[in-house]
């Protein structure tokens, strides 16, 4: 009931808010922030009160649904998909809380969209039933097209479609996939279900498996900005509203790697093993390509999503290095990546609102007028570039210990990434902040609710990094779970890790 | 049986070859006729003698008086002859007819391979009035319509069409699509 | 008492917290209270703790204190730790004491800056993250310290964050150190995957057990390390970053760049000692590069103009001494060094600080002049501070520091004799560097009006440390000069003490070397106050102004890296802004429009066509099920 | 009585239906296209009764008398639009109605 809930209030909250509209022009506001809050405080409730159960799934709630085709309502949390509906949430309260990202126009409307995209991300880390999961995730698509296309930037139009022709063409080979996963168990078995747990196990041909991870892949890959498929990316993030790109980037590109976790690298353990070379390749080229192309950048909002690039390369490389150390840095490298790039969103939309530019050539010298927001943004640039004592430190610490782990020669270019990290990190506060001051003499510090906003994720993100403690813990059982029972599929010597590490010694 | 049916299918055949090719509108609707009449010659080999019959009341008889009209109305004299002449020079018919003969050889391949005999008992009108009221009744009401929109559509277009004659620019505004 | 151990590191930490929270709200003498009181009193306490120390030793002279579990993923389960042996001790009495006194110099020295609050957070947070490098008792939680000094040496560097040339001097450090940091993770990557643990006991007592000496693995964790060091510590080849970061404030010169965050690698060399030793061949690299760093510091020292890029060099040049002395193996002289350097150079940076405030942020030494009337007591505390640079034999700590490195250089094992030679070499280039130095700027006649002089903070500071550069060396004598062995023996339980050997041939090179400065001054006397003209002709040989261009120029190692690393990076970045590797997006809609381009054409208006296509689609699909 | 075998009724509809293709492919008179529009759909019907004939059904008979209906209704409509087209154009080419492309 109580995850009904969690996905309920948000869709609620958002028919409300498009309604309120009509009232009051604050009110779509209020009423989606209060939605939000209660969510949130409920998701707290589950996460205080989980860790007492044993197992790994924390709650589970099944309704029929079309029970013919063997489609069910099956949600479930467990402590991956509740760290990341936090994280959905708290994002969500934060982005709407800030003032920056409040639209001129159409306000209703608008959070009608933005309350029906958390609900949807937030059901897409709890489906447990494909169909639903399948549904959940296009669901997702549609209210940030129109957040990006209503609300964006200059070339909004152009970057909504390209958004969405990407990501649709993408979730259809999972739609694929998933259709063909159904049948090919169906006839295995005769038992015609879209059951997570059930099709686990689907006995697949070496050929089959391949190509259905591959449809798997492909769409979570492109949610992710996988290093040769992130060309909605820059785009999308840097013309989305405010609250679209922390979206977006925040917790959309998480569902990516929710996906390569849950039911990527599970269902197909075979393939993906055979695959996970090459994957690991695709991230750590990522991490420095996305550095490399971050450095080049004009515009503030480009470069940070350019940053995520090379993020989600780390996310990539852990994944499917596959060990237990790397999928809990996996964990904690998406929530402080999701805290830190928001952030960044945040201090980008700031800056665009009070100079009115996105072009860092247009800043310089700001420190003098905007200590707090230079302050803040030296801290999660210095998260950007995992920097120990804040929390991308520990995710990353985790995913490349791993990765050296199973092979050194292919730890050596994420290390070298951290290097190029540094570089654009600071260039970034650097040329925005320090230097010669330019002729627009001062620009207002933040304070009141962007400072607030500001503060609470710096002290989470210093708080993930120092003590991560808790959720490394709530995350613990679930990765285990899903690890194992994907490396119990999987034949001993046969995949290409195990010939890296062979061929390594 | 075969026989008058085989002869049938030639005059049909002779004589549509002859329409489509004859420069001559009345000469070709005059061929067309022809074809009409042996086509319903081979629907009373068929057993159909109620189709043979409405395919001459109708088609040989209405459908060809409304093209004798229009080519009256257009007053299609000699010039038309010669003028259909520079648009069919020989050369063009190559074209279609070879699209035309793979399409016959692939038909002909598909029902050379059916073995079936036609029933060898003809179909009475009063089967066929039955079906037609009965099981066919929506399709009837279909076809009454359609007809209806037809002879609506016929009468306003070319209501139109005199009227476009005489003022051309007024009456173009005021018609809905 | 021990146990408070946790507090020494938590006020410096506490008092970055309450500057960086408040401190644009408060006055600057409150400011000041905070800035330097915690670290006052965090220094008060390492001393109690030190006493605490000698008069009841903890078990196995190591007193640990587990903080938290950082991350706990087995079997990667860094602590937050500390642990407190001799060598920590020393090393945190040292950093506080010279940080409190810098500190208290500080609070004069940057009165009516902007960023006054800034600047004293930055520097707590500096203090805090230095002990926990020092402190740290697990490798990870040693790294968190050892970033946490990156952090602020690139704050501070660029504290002056207006002027273009300091922020990129700041970037250049943070990025030249981090090149070293990357090599550290992975040294620690190596480590915690052969050994199974992070705790740097455990670490060295199981490599000691379970890597044979100059095993492969020893030799890759070992100069992985020292990769990190070398960086840190600003030893050639990776030594770009130090003369640039004299863009920043004199006393954050002083304190991080010369004093204390620059000596980390030695430090964490001499932490991991064990380690090291079974890497010879590394250990042997180690005294290598200290040997390079020692003459190259000292002559591109020799070849600047500017007052603190000559000490940036000097720094350079004597954490060279003390890789030399890591490198044969004597690990407690290399200490010993650390400590009186920082004594020494501080308080050369602090001196050097008063002269470039007094004469309006000039820092060309030959626009300087004749100091001496003009602050005389800042002239006599720098001479002290000169001379122990040099090494004065006697008087000052800097003889006792460097005549134990080089005689143990001498004695050691696998120390080759051109060890010593360039030792002694560079002694003599440091003395003729230091002297001029001190003649250029104290000397002669005034070029430029002294506007300030020091007032009581700075005054005391400087006094402080002067009696310290003199007094710090006693601990710790030769043979021949009543063989105090206080320091060696106090470290002993940590470190290793490299036994001498004392012959003939030692004692008379190191007479030889004790010598050496005092030679030294009466030829810098003579090149820059007696016969200054003999200088200027060296200009005519084309090939010596070639030399000194180049040592000035940093021996080319900048402009090496510009070529090699920098300019083909942004060249990369900034051709392809527009991203290649997502072109294909665009390729994609431009074979859409030209197959709409190409089925539009089909779009003739002529209805035969249309026919024809109808009749061609038939005999197609009809085709295929003929076929099929 | 001897019967048709289905196939002949089936080849000469597809023959009739050839012929009408050919004509609507390639007179340009528009009445002449109209006119081979009519064999064809006179041929589809021929094959409708053919295969009603092959199952004694009369199904194939009616489908014809709906094929009639729309041809009566294609015939009226068409032969009107081809004099409103001539009055327009002067003309009875079908190539001169490329005009109408949007």
């Amino acid at each position: 009931m109580m995850l009904a809930l969690l996905i309920c209030i948000p869709l609620l909250g958002g028919l409300l808010a498009w309604a309120a509209g009509r009232v009051h022009a604050r009110a779509p506001h209020v009423v989606s922030l209060a939605a939000l809050a209660l969510d949130l405080c409920l998701a707290i409730r589950v996460w205080a009160r989980g860790n007492a159960q044993s197992g790994a799934w924390l709650a589970q709630a099944q309704w029929p649904w079309i029970p013919r085709m063997g489609i069910s309502v099956n949600l479930a949390l467990d402590g991956l998909g509740l760290l990341l509906v936090l994280l959905t949430l708290f994002l969500g309260v934060m982005s709407i809380v800030i003032p920056s990202s409040e639209p001129r126009d159409r306000r209703g409307f608008f959070h009608f969209n933005l309350m029906w995209a958390i609900s949807a991300t937030v059901a897409v880390f709890m489906a447990l039933d494909l169909f639903l999961f399948y549904t959940a995730w296009e669901l997702m698509l549609v209210p940030m097209y129109f957040l990006i296309a209503g609300w964006g930037g200059e070339n909004r139009v152009r970057a909504a479609v390209k958004f969405f022709v990407f990501t649709q063409a993408s979730s259809l080979f999972l739609l694929i996939a998933i259709v063909a996963l159904y049948f090919i168990h169906g006839a295995s078995t005769g038992i015609y279900t879209f059951d997570y747990t059930t099709l686990l196990h689907t006995a697949l041909s070496h050929r089959a498996g391949a190509w259905l991870m591959l449809g798997f892949f492909l769409a979570f890959a492109v949610k992710l900005g996988v290093f040769p498929l992130h060309g909605w990316l820059p785009d999308a993030y840097a013309e989305a509203p405010l609250a679209g790109s922390i979206l977006l980037a925040g917790v959309m590109a998480k569902t990516g790697a929710y996906g390569l976790i849950r039911f990527c690298l599970p269902l197909f353990p075979h393939a993906s093993s055979s695959f996970s070379l090459a994957a690991m390749i695709l991230g750590a080229a990522a991490i420095v390509y996305g550095a490399l192309m971050a450095l080049g950048q004009t515009d503030l909002k480009r470069l940070i999503a350019y940053t995520s690039v090379s993020h989600m390369g780390f996310v990539v490389l852990g994944i499917y290095v596959w060990g237990q150390l790397s999928l809990q840095g996996v964990v904690l490298q998406m929530i402080s990546h999701g805290i830190t790039v928001a952030a960044l969103f945040m201090i980008a939309a700031a800056l665009e609102k009070r100079t009115g530019s996105r072009d860092i050539a247009q800043y310089g010298g700001l420190w003098y007028s905007a200590p707090r927001l230079g302050g803040f943004t030296v801290v999660f640039a210095l998260a950007l570039m995992g920097l120990p004592g804040l929390g991308t430190f520990v995710g990353e610490v985790l995913i490349l210990l791993d990765t050296f782990r199973l092979s050194i020669s292919l730890a050596v270019i994420p290390i070298a990434g951290t290097v190029f990290a540094v570089v654009y990190a600071l260039w970034m506060v650097q040329r925005i902040f320090m230097g010669e001051a330019l002729p627009r003499p001062h620009i207002a510090d933040c304070k009141g609710r962007e400072l607030a906003a500001l503060g609470i994720m710096a002290v989470l993100i210093v708080w993930l990094g120092l003590y991560p403690g808790p959720f490394l813990d709530t995350s613990a059982p679930s990765v285990t779970a899903i690890r194992q029972s994907a490396l119990d599929a999987r034949p001993a010597g046969k995949g290409s890790m195990e010939r890296l590490a062979r061929l390594m010694q | 049986m075969n026989i008058l049916f085989c002869a049938a299918a030639a005059i049909a055949i002779v004589s549509s070859i002859a329409a489509v090719s004859r420069n001559h509108a009345i000469h070709a609707i005059l061929f067309l006729v022809v074809s009409f009449v042996s086509v319903s010659l081979v629907f009373y080999t068929l057993g159909a003698p109620f189709i043979a019959a409405l395919e001459v009341i109708t088609y040989a008889g209405a459908i060809m008086v409304l093209f004798m009209f229009a080519i009256m109305l257009l007053n299609l004299g000699a010039h038309a002859v010669h003028r259909e002449r520079q648009w069919q020079p020989r050369i063009v018919w190559i074209g279609s007819g070879l699209l035309s003969l793979v399409l016959l050889a692939e038909l002909a391949w598909t029902f050379s391979r059916n073995g079936a005999q036609t029933g060898n008992l003809p179909v009475p009108p009063a089967q066929v009035g039955l079906t037609l009221f009965g099981t066919y009744l929506l399709g009837v009401e279909l076809a009454s319509m359609l007809l209806l929109a037809g002879l609506v559509g016929a009468y306003y277009l070319g209501k139109r069409s005199g009227a476009s004659v005489n003022t051309k620019g007024a009456s173009d505004d005021d018609g809905p699509a | 008492m021990l146990s408070c151990l946790w507090i020494v590191v938590a006020f410096p930490l506490a008092g970055f917290a309450a500057l960086a929270l408040g401190g644009s709200r408060m006055p600057s003498r409150l400011v000041a209270l905070v800035g330097a009181g915690t670290v006052g009193i965090s220094a008060a306490l390492s001393l109690a703790l030190g006493v605490s120390f000698v008069i009841s030793p903890p078990l196995g002279r190591q007193f640990t204190q587990t903080l938290w579990a950082w991350m706990s993923v087995p079997p990667f389960s860094p602590t937050v730790s500390l642990c407190l042996d001799p060598l920590s001790l020393v090393s945190i009495c040292v950093i506080l004491a010279v940080a409190f006194l810098i500190l208290l110099y500080s609070s004069e020295f940057m009165r009516g800056e902007e960023g006054y609050a800034r600047f004293f957070a930055y520097m707590d947070l500096f203090v805090g993250a230095m002990l926990i490098l020092v402190l740290a008792n697990d490798l990870v939680c040693m790294y968190l310290g050892w970033e946490g000094v990156g952090l602020c040496s690139f704050l501070l560097i660029g504290f002056w964050y207006k002027v273009p040339r300091n922020v990129a001097a700041a970037r250049k450090a943070f990025l030249v150190t981090r090149v070293g940091d990357a090599a550290l993770l992975a040294g620690i990557f190596l480590v915690v995957n052969n050994l199974g643990t992070l705790s740097i006991p455990e670490v060295l007592s199981r490599a000691a057990a379970s890597w044979p000496a100059g095993s492969a693995v020893a030799n890759a964790g070992a100069a992985l390390f020292l990769v990190g060091a070398i960086a840190k510590s600003a030893q050639i080849p990776l030594h770009v970053w130090l003369p640039d970061a004299m863009a920043g404030p004199s006393p954050v010169s002083a304190l991080i760049h010369a004093a204390t965050m620059v000596t980390a690698g030695v430090y964490l060399i001499a932490r991991l000692h064990p380690l090291f030793q079974l890497a010879p061949p590394v250990l042997f690299g180690v005294a290598c590069v200290g040997a390079v760093t020692v003459l190259a510091g000292g002559l591109a020292a020799l070849a600047q103009r500017d007052i603190k890029r000559i000490l940036a060099y000097s720094t350079m040049s004597q954490i060279g001494y003390m890789f030399l002395a890591l490198g044969v193996g004597a690990f407690s002289a290399a200490v010993f060094h650390f400590m009186v350097h920082a004594f020494f150079k501080s308080l050369l940076f602090l001196g050097a600080g008063v002269v470039i405030r007094g004469l309006n942020q000039e820092h060309d030494i030959f626009k300087m002049g004749g100091m001496r009337h003009a602050l005389p007591g800042t002239f006599w505390a720098f001479t002290i501070g000169v001379c122990s640079l040099c090494a004065l034999p006697l008087v000052t700590a800097g003889f006792y520091s460097k005549d134990l490195i080089l005689s143990s250089v001498l004695s050691a094992a696998q120390g080759p004799l051109w060890l010593w030679l360039a030792g002694v070499a560079g002694a003599f280039i440091t003395t003729l560097y230091a002297f001029r130095m001190l003649f250029a700027v104290f000397f002669g006649e005034a070029r430029t009006r002294c506007s300030k002089g020091p007032g009581k903070n700075m005054g005391c500071a400087l006094a402080a440390l002067s009696l310290l550069s003199v007094i710090a060396g006693f601990c710790q004598t030769p043979r021949g000069l009543g063989s105090v062995s206080l320091f060696a023996n106090f470290l002993a339980p940590a470190l290793p003490h490299l036994t001498e050997q004392f012959g003939r041939r030692q004692a008379a090179l190191s007479l030889v070397a004790a010598m050496v400065p005092v030679v030294g001054i009466m030829v810098a006397w003579t090149l820059y106050v007696h016969r200054p003209k003999a200088l200027h002709g060296y200009e005519k040989f084309a090939a010596l102004a070639a030399v000194h261009q180049f040592a000035r120029a940093g021996f080319g190692f900048d402009a090496l890296y510009e070529f090699c690393f920098v300019k083909p990076v942004a060249y990369l970045s900034r051709i392809n802004r527009n991203d290649v590797s997502i072109a294909y997006v665009g390729a994609v809609s431009r074979v859409a429009e030209a197959l709409h381009y190409l089925l539009s054409m089909t779009q003739t208006g002529r209805v035969r066509w249309y026919a024809a296509g109808v009749g061609i689609g038939a005999v197609i699909l009809i085709g295929i099920g003929v076929l099929l | 009585m001897t019967t048709v075998p289905l196939s002949h009724a089936l080849l000469l509809s597809g023959v009739l239906f050839a012929i009408g293709l050919s004509g609507v492919i390639t007179r340009r008179n528009m009445i002449l296209v109209l006119l081979s529009a009519e064999i064809m759909l006179n041929a589809a019907g021929l094959a409708f009764v053919a295969a009603g004939s092959r199952w004694l059904a009369p199904d194939g008979q009616i489908m014809f008398l709906f094929i009639l209906a729309a041809a009566a209704v294609e015939v009226s409509i068409g032969l009107a639009l081809v004099l409103r087209q001539s009055h327009l154009a002067k003309s009875l080419d079908i190539d001169a109605a490329g005009s109408m492309k949007g």
